[in-house]
């Protein structure tokens, strides 16, 4: 292990304070001239730093880049002083089509409405609006459709370092004991209880 | 026009038929395609006046739900098997949308479980403070004029047309009958192999149902084991013991749902400021009632 | 000396970390339940903390508040990071809003909607406090809606002398349709079918 560098980590500690934004390593190793690896090192020393003295904030990676952010313990403070930020939530279906997005982009609008089985203008107005999704390029296809993908504000939103920390998807596929349910009420042709109860054609 | 919806109308169908058979989850046994078929019906009576783009994708399942339930009533009978191959297709693929819509239903309750976290911590905006402050280039600026023309280009091009599919099933390529041959192929002489790692590298969504669907249909026909110690956990995956080699793929006709659409696919297009469309606004569901009722009296 | 109270301490880090402006120790009194002179005694052990430590930001009292900064010693790196690492820009439906505005001014709010199809509310709020557009009258129709226009800090931003320098809108707008399309639109004839489309007030 390498000696610490003190001087590089105050450099660090100052242009994260003055920063808005997540700042890249890359970002930081050009102004200061060292290399990246030795940025990155500072970075998770200080963040060590600040877990083991119980600081208040800690310093996040997200979308990419360092930032400081406030001690998730200590949400409960940070809540009654700050009311910025709190963007309205997403409704549920604004959540799934930025789901599909997310896992699905590049992708067409024409596409998440045929998952979702209907109509996405006004979702995909939305994520666009709060920035979350934005344009990524064009279908090479016929119709040249606008293909949509994630922004950075989708990870910081998330606080995700990069797409690549998002659960993968086959998590998600759902269990045999689901995939049993639907298949006995749709298909229905395995469970002898069931063909009993469709014989009489029963007034709903 | 105005169109009062409720939630699960512009949840839409997929999210709607889910919502119906899970609903009651504590005897799956206890709801029967009737219930289900009748439950549907009566929540697209309740849309009074239906958009068109929002009908035809309820109406459609509508109608394949009444096809299986029709199919249902007649065990056996000759007269429908002409339609059996196309209604198995169909309900397949009604099973494979129904799969995808719960798998990112799941994911987006992650994503906002991940939010939820995530706004937890308020990230540091103050910036930097002054002589520094004003230091800092202009936003505009940094942007220069020629990023600033490209969004003018996109903010004044003509927004797409909506593209409506009249099919409730994109095409699919992916065959069930394929996906077996793989799944086998995967699965080692001894040992297991997880569900993972069958998909493993498989980026559509629709090619991880269609294994899925190719594992089940293996199970059903007792060649591979699945084992999934709890209700989220992986699903492994192992041969059965005494296994025949011999695959007999005869039996699988019923299964073969290489359900291939592009050929059959008419795609209607609504522009969007084309005033012809909206003449369709209001879908009488006096069709389907009858349909329904016809199979009631069958 | 009083003890230390570490959880206090805690949570002023917190809040300040959180705020865009400094905080006086009565706000942070009264938020936390504790006396003030608690607050100020609090700060008073960070800040020495933070110096003892050679971090590289301070605790600094400022106009009645506290508030982070960055330490005079590294004014050089903050100076190189403000001027050159710093990707602030405005993001797409901001600068897509703005590019309408300077395009069709004098614009109303709602005509601005019309054209992007979606709510511009936050964006003309981010683009006024920018000072990129400003009022410059009122729509003598019913309503007499706000007509926003773009200001000379604009033009400066992008090097123009005069709105005059912008390229000709046909000169990138594919065909005469398109600019009908976009008159009728500015006209107020929306199109039913997006109104339909809005969103539903679900929470999911």
């Amino acid at each position: 292990m390498e000696p610490r560098d003190t001087e590089l980590e105050r450099a660090i500690e100052a242009i994260l304070m003055a920063s808005t934004e997540p700042v890249e390593p890359s970002t930081m190793a050009q102004l200061l001239e060292v290399p990246r690896t030795r940025v990155e090192a500072a970075c998770e020393a200080l963040s060590a730093d600040y877990a083991s003295a119980r600081r208040g904030f800690v310093l996040a990676r997200v979308a990419g880049g360092f930032r400081y952010q406030t001690h998730p313990e200590l949400a409960e403070f940070v809540e009654r002083f700050v009311l910025e930020g709190q963007h309205a939530r997403l409704s549920g279906p604004a959540l799934e089509s930025l789901a599909i997005v997310a896992y699905k982009q590049p992708v067409s609008r024409a596409q998440l409405a045929a998952i979702r089985g209907v109509n996405v203008e006004s979702v995909v107005a939305t994520l666009l609006e709060r920035g979350y999704i934005e344009e990524v390029g064009r279908d090479p296809g016929p119709g040249n459709a606008v293909l949509y993908g994630t922004t950075r504000a989708f990870l910081e939103h998330l606080g995700l370092n990069s797409l690549a920390d998002l659960p993968p998807l086959a998590e998600f596929v759902p269990g045999l004991e689901m995939v049993e349910m639907l298949e006995n009420t749709l298909l229905g042709t395995l469970d002898p209880l069931e063909e009993a109860a469709a014989e009489p054609p029963s007034e709903g | 026009m105005s169109v009062t919806v409720t939630t699960s109308v512009f949840e839409g169908p997929f999210d709607l038929l889910l919502h119906l058979i899970t609903r009651e989850e504590v005897d799956i046994y206890a709801v029967t395609l009737s219930d289900i078929v009748d439950a549907y019906i009566t929540e697209l009576e309740r849309m009074e006046s239906l958009d068109l783009e929002v009908a035809t994708e309820f109406l459609l399942i509508a109608a394949t739900l009444i096809e299986l339930k029709a199919r249902r009533l007649l065990p056996g009978s000759a007269e429908l098997e002409l339609d059996d191959e196309l209604l198995f297709e169909e309900r397949d693929l009604l099973l494979a949308r129904l799969l995808e819509c719960k798998t990112f239903k799941d994911a987006a309750a992650a994503l906002a479980a991940l939010r939820r976290d995530a706004a937890r911590s308020v990230a540091r905006r103050a910036g930097p403070e002054e002589p520094f402050a004003s230091m800092a280039p202009d936003p505009l600026e940094r942007t220069g004029l020629e990023r600033f023309l490209a969004a003018a280009r996109r903010a004044f091009t003509p927004r797409e047309s909506v593209q409506l599919s009249l099919h409730h099933v994109a095409p699919i390529r992916a065959s069930v009958r394929d996906a077996i041959d793989g799944v086998l192929a995967a699965i080692p002489e001894t040992g297991a192999v997880t569900f993972r790692q069958l998909t493993a590298g498989i980026t559509d969504r629709i090619e991880i149902v269609v294994r899925f669907l190719a594992v089940l249909e293996l199970y059903k026909r007792g060649m591979v084991e699945l084992d999934q110690a709890d209700a989220l956990g992986s699903l492994s995956i192992s041969r059965s013991d005494g296994d025949s080699d011999a695959l007999d793929l005869t039996g699988l006709d019923e299964w073969d749902a290489d359900v291939d659409l592009v050929d059959g696919e008419e795609d209607l297009e609504i522009d969007l400021d084309g005033a012809d469309a909206r003449d369709g606004d209001e879908i009488s569901l006096e069709a389907l009632a009858d349909a329904d009722t016809t199979v009631r009296e069958t």
